[in-house]
């Protein structure tokens, strides 16, 4: 019985998780349009894209090899994965303990890895253009991520993010300039990573200063479906890690009922929703930078992380 | 039940003899067959036999009446030696399956069998060896046999300054290392390991031996900056030999390291442990940061091990520090990390070599720019390849990232630690070992994507050919064990718990008996990995979304002409090629560490000549530390020799100097 | 113990005399060569029996102990594997036309000469006859190297007969300062005075100052044939003019001689309590040959100089040994000093072939010799690595057992030391990679001479290397312990 | 004969033979400095007379035999053929100058002596003087050897270090072989001396033919 309950949670968020990436991303353009006084398309724009793209026949360059057709699945299974292993409205799920944060971070490698490649599969100037980028952004991105993530195993004393969130919702944590920084590192990382404003700009085409998009340019039909969907995910992904560690309060203790679990899917909703929002208003308030400031502000970012780590030390003994 | 160190030395013994058959044979069509043949199956044996020992807890002593004749050669089998015996036949034995399919394009048989076999023998000797005569015969022997393979295309003149270079550093190593038993076995001369493991050492001897094991294990396994001559000489060697150099024998430095430093020398202080830990950091970010700038696929690997050295190096600075501080779990925890990624590289490494090796025989050429779009040519390789690429990239499901992973979660422990230095360096270090993990990602993305993808760069590349059975068999083979290492960890890990519990007194908490096999290192709401759901979840996952997609939504597919921005051009030149893949990063990194510059050589107006970008980049520590070192030696030749080229007169003023010189000292003396 | 009819010691003189008398007299190469080899397998003979016939109690001017059979049974063993050595390759000197018949006969008697003026040295128990007998050796070297009447040859000559002739007289001058310090009180006058197995005794009674003041003499007079630097100017020269069969003799034995010469002389010095330790002026003339010798390595352009400056760079190595004295460093200095000669001649051996097929000494005409000559190649090469000190030969052995001793006592000068052989292996293997390896020039014909002593030599030195025979291991211990 | 007149004299003829080593040194003419060198032999034979007389070692006359005639005539006289004959320059080339070479000479000597006599403290007087004049004579033979560049003038300066043994020689008492080694020593000599002619080395002692004077030596490819 204990099993089937903890099955069904955990199946639960899976679903949830992926019912709900594309309207965080409807969500999160809705916003930004309003910002910029647009109407914006409507919140399920997204859904409807994914649908007529997964309907349409998919193109293949001519010498696009079989690697080219594997990666749109594989790069949506790990980031699923990934994102199915981040406590969203409960914590302590069945499988939370298959992956502890930095596995997680790995697995997003993997989809990145495997992503980049398909960018220089078909040969052309604009997937290396792209790949080439991208490595290079996450070359800093990962290593500041991690170093963020020592900060908080630090404090809480483990990667396992079940763990990190509660021992962050109990009181004797309070406010520590450590926290703060991994925050902001955290939140830099996470821009970076969903290719946001000022780092890329998900909604552009103009060629020369694309970063992802460069990458799945030769994408189309079902193959550009998964790997839009995996972009959803991830952003999910991200803004749950956020609120899961720095806004852990309301989440759904380990084998809590199902009025818990309600109340812990209901506030995580809301904490998305104002996480969405505040992204919005970000990346309406900010220039895109050129490519090679992309560097200094995630070298910003690893610099953060590495403070806060050290400082933990000084603020207090561990 | 015979003694397994009988067995062993036996069939050490018969690789020795393969060798000297193989001189004899070494010129007939069959040769190559039968060498690789006896040298695989002997392998496997013993390989056998070294598993079994290291699980089954045997261990043996051998003395034979050979070496430093008042003490005879003692050979050991404990569980480090049984674990490093692993490692080196595990590559042995897919070196020869490899050798058998690759062995056969070789141009000069003759200079490879001989000496394939005696390197395998020494590698495995060394590992065996108790006694510092033996130790260091088997060590220089492992050498020797590895450099006359360096020279098998020696009409190269870069092979064979590859081969000076290196046999000058091996010599650096082996003298280094012997200073370091000279000073351990005192002057009584206890050149038995057991005599040292039980004198007591000062803690002056400690220090002066644990610097000179950095100098003489350190070269030999490309610790920074003693790595020059890696990228050097592991790719001029024929592949699978690169393999071994890379995969494996790197890793018997390493185990003279441990046996050294964790086993005789006794307890080194913490100290001992930062310095590992910031050469350890540096050659890791050094070492990709080179991979990253290479265009030569296999100088690119070497490199790229020089990171893999790093990064465990690393973690057995963490097992040092751990370990003097008295924290055992902690110590075993980074000393696993670092065994089991000395498992995974030489798994991935010797993939990735037989992988450049089978490239090489399609293509017949390491450049990078000339290669491309192989994967259609050579669909196994590729997937190997592809394999190996992901797993050294420290990808999970794969077995890179279990031992990166193991490596962090010991990096977490280090608040525990006692020293602020090391709290404050444990951190950075850590940062700096994301840094090159994630470069090495990157590293291989460029790798795979500019020497398998895109589109032929080179005619040869357009007409390559998927290579025979034994090689595609060695390299699937590994591919498998990659990642059957990386989704069952637990099984390796309480392998080495009697390594561990042998060198730093602990070991990890038994990882058998977790619930659906997971990897737990200190207790489960902590951390906790595993490999086997991660693969399952994304394999299920990606299964599902394929299947549904296909099945309810469309599975049409057309093929066309790329897309490109609506500017595709046949010409496969504007491809991205290596080189500017690396732009970023060379512009990131590289203008610090290569003082990399990129000027742009216009042609004056008027004349039609093409732009060029010129990259100039500096290797700093080839230019800092050994081009003057070289220049100074070159300089007291050059002055010395003066002295071939005077009169006999003056000849005899240096006899009558001498003389009126010890004249003068007899009557100052009292 | 077996009972002969003729006296070893006495055999291993008399044959050569009587073989030099015989080859001197008659005429045609073949018959000679042979008639030398025969000599001086016969000699060898008599060296071996030296192990299993009684010991004569020691003369006033012979006699054998545990030191000498050592150099004995070696300078005899190396005289006869380049006697072999010699019979085929002369030939092909005579065939070229750089020697003539006469010469050849000339050659052959000087050649039983030598092997006797060495021998000589080696079983004289009197320091006057001692000194007589190396600068026999000396003398006859001299003629053996300006044989071939080039220019550069006699130069060659002439340079090491100046050298050599000041070398003699201080040498002469440190046997009479020996003479002087033990007579007439202590031993007596006359004869008796010189007689070493009685200096020996009452060493302790001498004039320490005197001895001294001999040593001094001694040292820089036989360490002129030594070849220590500074005093070595003569021997690249010497041997890379000079015949090859010569050369390899040159390096494998009359060095050795005259360093068996200034051994006496230490255990003479040591055995006298208030004298100077003899060890601090050796370690340091072995330590300056070495590292000399090690950066000269770098510039050579003839292959034959540059492994006569290997020779200095191990005679350094081998004095040093003994100047550190102690068990473990005399044993490592006797080990070196057999496995040099081995191998240095087995070099030379290589070399001589190396030259003859390819016509030239120069490194930079010789390349992809594995190529071309792939048994001749790899036998070179097998002996650089031997005589760079790398394993499994037995140079390494002896190396091993040098530097880890030397270090747990003196780290200062064991870091000299690794820094010597470190600096003349990138040297050695500079050359001779560029001369086994690269692509390949030179004729291609076949190799006439034979091979058997080249590998004899490598055999001994890769089962040395490996493998010590027990009996031979307690002789050296017990002649480690002699040198103190 | 009383004691101390024996010694005086040995003592006088021994300094005398270190006297006519700085005459050598002083000379920078060849045929004064074969002149010289036919005094040092002189002296010698002298010194190794009186040796044989006090010793009562008739043997000794021999080698003082062998010094008259074969020193102090024959050989002066064959080189004073070898510099005609081969027209070499009669100026001696001095690498250093007379005065300084001088200095270094009463250094050489100086040091023979600290070192002698520090040496024999108890020894017999007779000897020890011997052993530190001969010390002398070989040093400044030595030096003259190494501060001339003219062949003959360094032929001169070997046998006067030669000179120098046979004093230390005859002034050991009782020791053996010394006829023997002087006959050899004066052979090698002779060698040396038809070396020079044989050769035709005219002024430099290591270049052994008139065309090849600044050939390069050595290293050739």
């Amino acid at each position: 019985m204990e099993l089937i309950h903890d099955l069904i949670v955990q199946g639960a968020q899976m679903m949830a998780v992926l019912a709900l990436a594309p309207l965080l991303t409807g969500f999160v353009r809705k916003v930004k349009a309003r910002l910029t006084r647009r109407r914006g398309p409507p919140l399920l724009q997204p859904y409807r894209d994914l649908a007529r793209l997964l309907r349409k026949e998919a193109v293949l360059a001519e010498n696009a090899s079989w690697l080219f057709r594997v990666s749109p699945y594989l790069v949506f299974a790990a980031t699923w994965v990934a994102a199915a292993l981040v406590p969203t409205f409960a914590v302590g799920l069945m499988f939370s303990w298959t992956a502890d944060l930095i596995a997680i971070i790995a697995l997003l490698g993997s989809a990145r890895f495997f992503l980049a490649l398909a960018g220089m599969d078909v040969g052309t100037s604009f997937g290396g253009i792209g790949a080439s980028r991208e490595v290079m952004i996450a070359s800093l991105a990962e290593p500041a991520m991690l170093l963020t993530v020592f900060a908080l195993a630090l404090v809480a004393g483990s990667t396992q993010l079940s763990t990190v969130a509660a021992v962050l919702a109990t009181p004797e944590v309070g406010l520590r300039v450590s926290l703060g920084m991994a925050l902001i590192a955290l939140v830099m990382v996470a821009i970076a990573e969903n290719a946001r404003i000022p780092v890329d700009n998900p909604a552009t085409h103009l060629e020369l200063t694309m970063v992802h998009e460069a990458m799945v340019l030769e994408y189309s039909g079902r193959h550009l479906a998964m790997i839009e969907f995996g972009a959803s995910l991830k952003l999910l992904l991200y803004l749950s890690l956020i609120v899961c560690i720095f806004v852990p309060w309301g989440i759904a203790a380990p084998g809590a009922g199902l009025g818990a679990l309600a109340i812990g899917a209901v506030i995580w909703l809301a904490k998305l929703a104002v996480g969405g929002a505040l992204l919005a208003l970000f990346e309406t308030s900010i220039a895109k930078m050129r490519v090679f400031r992309v560097p200094d502000f995630l070298g910003a970012a690893l610099m953060l992380g590495l403070l806060g780590t050290l400082l933990l030390f000084v603020s207090r003994s561990l | 039940m015979m003694e397994p160190a009988t067995i062993l030395l036996a069939l050490i013994a018969v690789l020795l003899v393969t060798a000297v058959a193989a001189v004899a044979i070494a010129r007939l069509p069959a040769a190559t067959a039968i060498v690789y043949g006896a040298c695989a199956a002997v392998s496997a044996v013993l390989l056998a036999v070294a598993v079994a020992a290291l699980i089954g807890g045997r261990t043996g002593q051998l003395v034979l009446p050979l070496g430093l004749p008042w003490l005879g050669a003692h050979f050991r089998l404990d569980s480090l030696s049984a674990f490093f015996l692993t490692v080196v036949n595990l590559g042995g034995a897919a070196a020869s399956l490899y050798g058998l399919g690759y062995g056969r394009h070789e141009s000069a048989p003759h200079r490879v069998l001989p000496f394939f076999a005696a390197f395998l023998a020494g590698m495995n000797l060394v590992v065996v060896a108790a006694d510092a005569f033996s130790f260091l015969l088997s060590w220089e022997f492992m050498s020797l046999a590895s450099w006359a393979m360096v020279l098998t295309h020696h009409r190269d003149p870069d092979n064979a300054r590859a081969a000076l270079v290196y046999l000058v550093m091996a010599g650096f190593g082996t003298m280094a290392l012997l200073l370091a038993f000279g000073l351990m076995a005192g002057p009584g001369g206890g050149y038995a390991f057991e005599a040292m493991r039980s004198a007591a050492h000062a803690p002056s001897t400690t220090v002066l031996v644990f610097a000179l094991m950095l100098l003489g294990a350190g070269s030999k396994a490309g610790l920074v900056p003693l790595h020059v001559w890696l990228p050097l000489a592991h790719p001029a060697a024929p592949s699978h030999v690169s393999a071994l150099m890379s995969g494996v024998m790197t890793k018997v430095a390493v185990y003279g390291f441990l046996r050294v430093v964790f086993d005789l020398m006794g307890d080194p202080a913490w100290w001992a442990g930062i310095v590992l830990l910031a050469l350890g950091g540096a050659t890791a970010v050094l070492g990709i940061l080179h991979a990253l700038m290479e265009r030569d696929l296999k100088r690119l690997l070497a490199y790229s091990t020089i990171e893999n050295i790093g990064v465990i190096f690393v973690s057995l600075g963490l097992a040092l520090a751990f370990s003097a501080n008295a924290m055992a779990w902690a110590a075993a925890l980074a000393l696993t990390a670092a065994l089991f990624h000395v498992l995974n590289h030489a798994l991935f490494k010797s993939l990735l070599f037989f992988g450049a090796g089978a490239v090489l025989t399609a293509t017949a050429t390491r450049d990078m720019e000339r290669l491309g779009g192989l994967i259609h040519r050579m669909p196994v390789t590729s997937l190997a390849f592809l394999g190996g690429s992901a797993a050294i990239s420290a990808l999970p499901p794969f077995n890179g990232f279990v031992s990166e992973w193991l490596a962090f979660q010991a990096i977490l422990q280090s608040p525990q630690l006692p020293q602020w230095g090391l709290k404050i360096l444990v951190p950075a270090v850590g940062g700096l070992l994301a840094l090159a993990a994630a470069l090495a990602a990157a590293a291989f993305v460029r790798a795979f994507g500019v020497t398998f993808l895109g589109r032929p760069r080179s005619p040869a590349s357009g007409d390559a050919r998927e290579v025979d059975r034994f090689s595609l068999a060695a390299m699937l083979a590994l591919a498998v064990l990659c990642l059957l290492v990386g989704i069952l960890p637990g099984f390796v890990i309480d392998a080495l718990a009697p390594v561990t519990r042998a060198l730093v007194g602990g070991a990890m908490p038994a990882q058998a008996h977790v619930p659906w096999l997971s990897v737990v290192p200190v207790a489960e709401s902590r951390s906790s990995y595993n490999g086997l759901l991660v693969f399952l979840f994304i394999a299920a996952s990606a299964w599902l979304a394929a299947i549904l997609v296909h099945r309810f939504a469309s599975h049409e597919l057309r093929r066309g002409p790329a897309w490109d921005c609506g500017f595709p051009d046949p010409s496969p030149a504007t491809q991205y090629t290596a080189g500017s893949f690396a732009q970023p990063i060379r512009r990131v990194f590289g203008s610090v560490v290569f003082q990399a510059r990129e000027t742009v050589a216009m042609p004056p107006p008027g004349d039609t000549a093409p732009a060029r970008l010129v990259v100039e980049m500096h290797d700093p520590i080839w230019e800092r530390l050994y081009a003057p070192i070289a220049a100074a030696v070159d300089f007291a030749a050059l002055r010395l020799n003066r002295l071939q080229f005077l009169t006999i007169r003056r000849y005899l003023v240096l006899v009558f100097l001498s003389l009126v010189f010890l004249l003068a000292v007899l009557a100052l003396w009292s | 113990m077996i009972a002969l009819p003729f006296a070893p010691q006495t055999a291993v003189l008399v044959v050569p005399v009587v073989a030099a008398a015989v080859l001197a007299a008659l005429p045609g190469y073949r018959l000679t060569a042979r008639i030398n080899v025969l000599a001086s397998l016969l000699t060898l003979l008599a060296a071996l029996s030296l192990f299993v016939t009684e010991r004569p109690p020691a003369g006033s001017y012979l006699f054998i102990d545990d030191l000498n059979i050592v150099f004995i049974v070696l300078n005899t063993f190396v005289g006869f594997t380049a006697s072999v050595f010699s019979a085929s390759y002369i030939g092909h000197e005579l065939h070229t036309g750089r020697l003539t018949a006469a010469n050849l006969r000339f050659y052959h008697a000087m050649y039983q000469i030598m092997l006797f003026g060495m021998n000589l040295a080696l079983v004289a128990n009197n320091i006057g006859l001692m000194w007589v007998a190396v600068e026999l050796a000396t003398l006859t070297t001299v003629v053996m190297v300006g044989i071939y009447r080039t220019h550069e040859a006699l130069e060659a000559a002439w340079k090491y007969f100046i050298l050599g002739s000041v070398g003699i007289a201080l040498a002469l001058f440190g046997t009479i300062l020996v003479y002087m310090a033990a007579q007439p009180e202590v031993v007596g006058e006359g004869y008796d005075a010189m007689v070493w197995t009685l200096l020996v005794e009452r060493a302790a009674t001498f004039d320490p100052a005197l001895l001294n003041l001999a040593f001094v003499f001694l040292l820089l007079g036989y360490g002129t044939k030594v070849g220590l630097a500074p005093l070595h100017a003569w021997l690249p020269d010497a041997h890379a003019e000079g015949p090859t069969p010569i050369s390899a003799v040159l390096s494998g034995l009359l060095l050795n001689v005259a360093l068996y010469v200034v051994l006496r002389f230490k255990i003479l010095l040591a055995a006298s309590p208030e004298a100077i330790a003899p060890g601090p002026l050796m370690v340091t003339m072995g330590l300056a040959s070495l590292i000399f010798a090690a950066f000269m390595l770098y510039r050579r352009r003839d292959i034959k100089r540059l492994f006569a400056y290997s020779s200095i760079e191990h005679m350094g190595i081998i004095v040093f040994a003994f100047g550190m004295g102690g068990p473990l460093a005399n044993f490592a200095g006797l080990l070196h000093m057999v496995m040099h000669s081995l191998t240095k001649s087995a070099i030379f051996y290589a070399v001589g072939h190396i030259a003859q097929v390819k016509g030239t000494q120069a490194i930079a005409d010789i390349r992809g010799l594995t190529e071309t000559h792939p048994v001749l190649g790899w036998g070179f090469l097998v002996g650089a690595v031997a005589i760079a000190g790398l394993p499994p030969l037995g140079i390494f052995m002896s190396e091993f057992l040098l530097v880890s001793s030397t270090f747990s006592t003196e780290p200062l000068l064991a870091v000299a030391l690794v820094f010597g052989l470190l600096v003349a292996l990138g040297a050695i293997f500079l050359r001779t990679t560029a001369i086994a390896f690269g692509e390949p020039t030179g004729s291609t014909a076949p190799v006439e001479a034979s091979y058997v002593p080249m590998f004899a030599h490598l055999a001994l030195v890769l089962v040395a290397g490996l493998y010590l025979p027990p009996p031979l291991v307690g002789w050296f211990q017990h002649v480690a312990g002699l040198l103190g | 004969m009383n004691g101390s007149l024996t010694f005086d004299i040995a003592h006088m003829l021994a300094g005398g033979l270190v006297l006519v080593s700085f005459m050598l040194l002083y000379q920078d003419r060849l045929y004064a400095l074969l002149n010289v060198y036919a005094l040092h032999a002189l002296v010698l034979s002298l010194s190794v007379a009186w040796q044989a007389h006090i010793q009562g070692a008739p043997h000794l006359y021999v080698t003082a035999a062998i010094a008259l005639v074969f020193k102090a005539i024959v050989i002066p006289m064959a080189l004073h053929r070898i510099v005609r004959r081969l027209g070499i320059h009669r100026d001696i080339e001095a690498v250093v100058g007379v005065g300084r070479t001088m200095l270094a000479g009463m250094g050489l000597v100086a040091l023979s002596m600290v070192v002698m006599l520090r040496a024999t403290p108890e020894a017999d007087p007779l000897a020890r003087a011997d052993l530190a004049f001969a010390l002398s004579v070989v040093l400044l033979g030595l030096l003259v050897m190494v501060t001339r560049r003219n062949a003959v003038s360094q032929v001169v300066g070997f046998m006067a270090l030669e000179n120098g043994l046979v004093l230390a020689a005859t002034g050991a008492r009782g020791m053996p072989l010394v006829v023997e080694i002087s006959v050899a020593f004066s052979i090698l000599i002779a060698f040396i001396v038809i070396g020079i002619f044989l050769f035709r080395i005219r002024e430099r002692f290591d270049t052994v033919d008139i065309g090849a004077l600044d050939q390069f030596r050595g290293e050739r490819r």
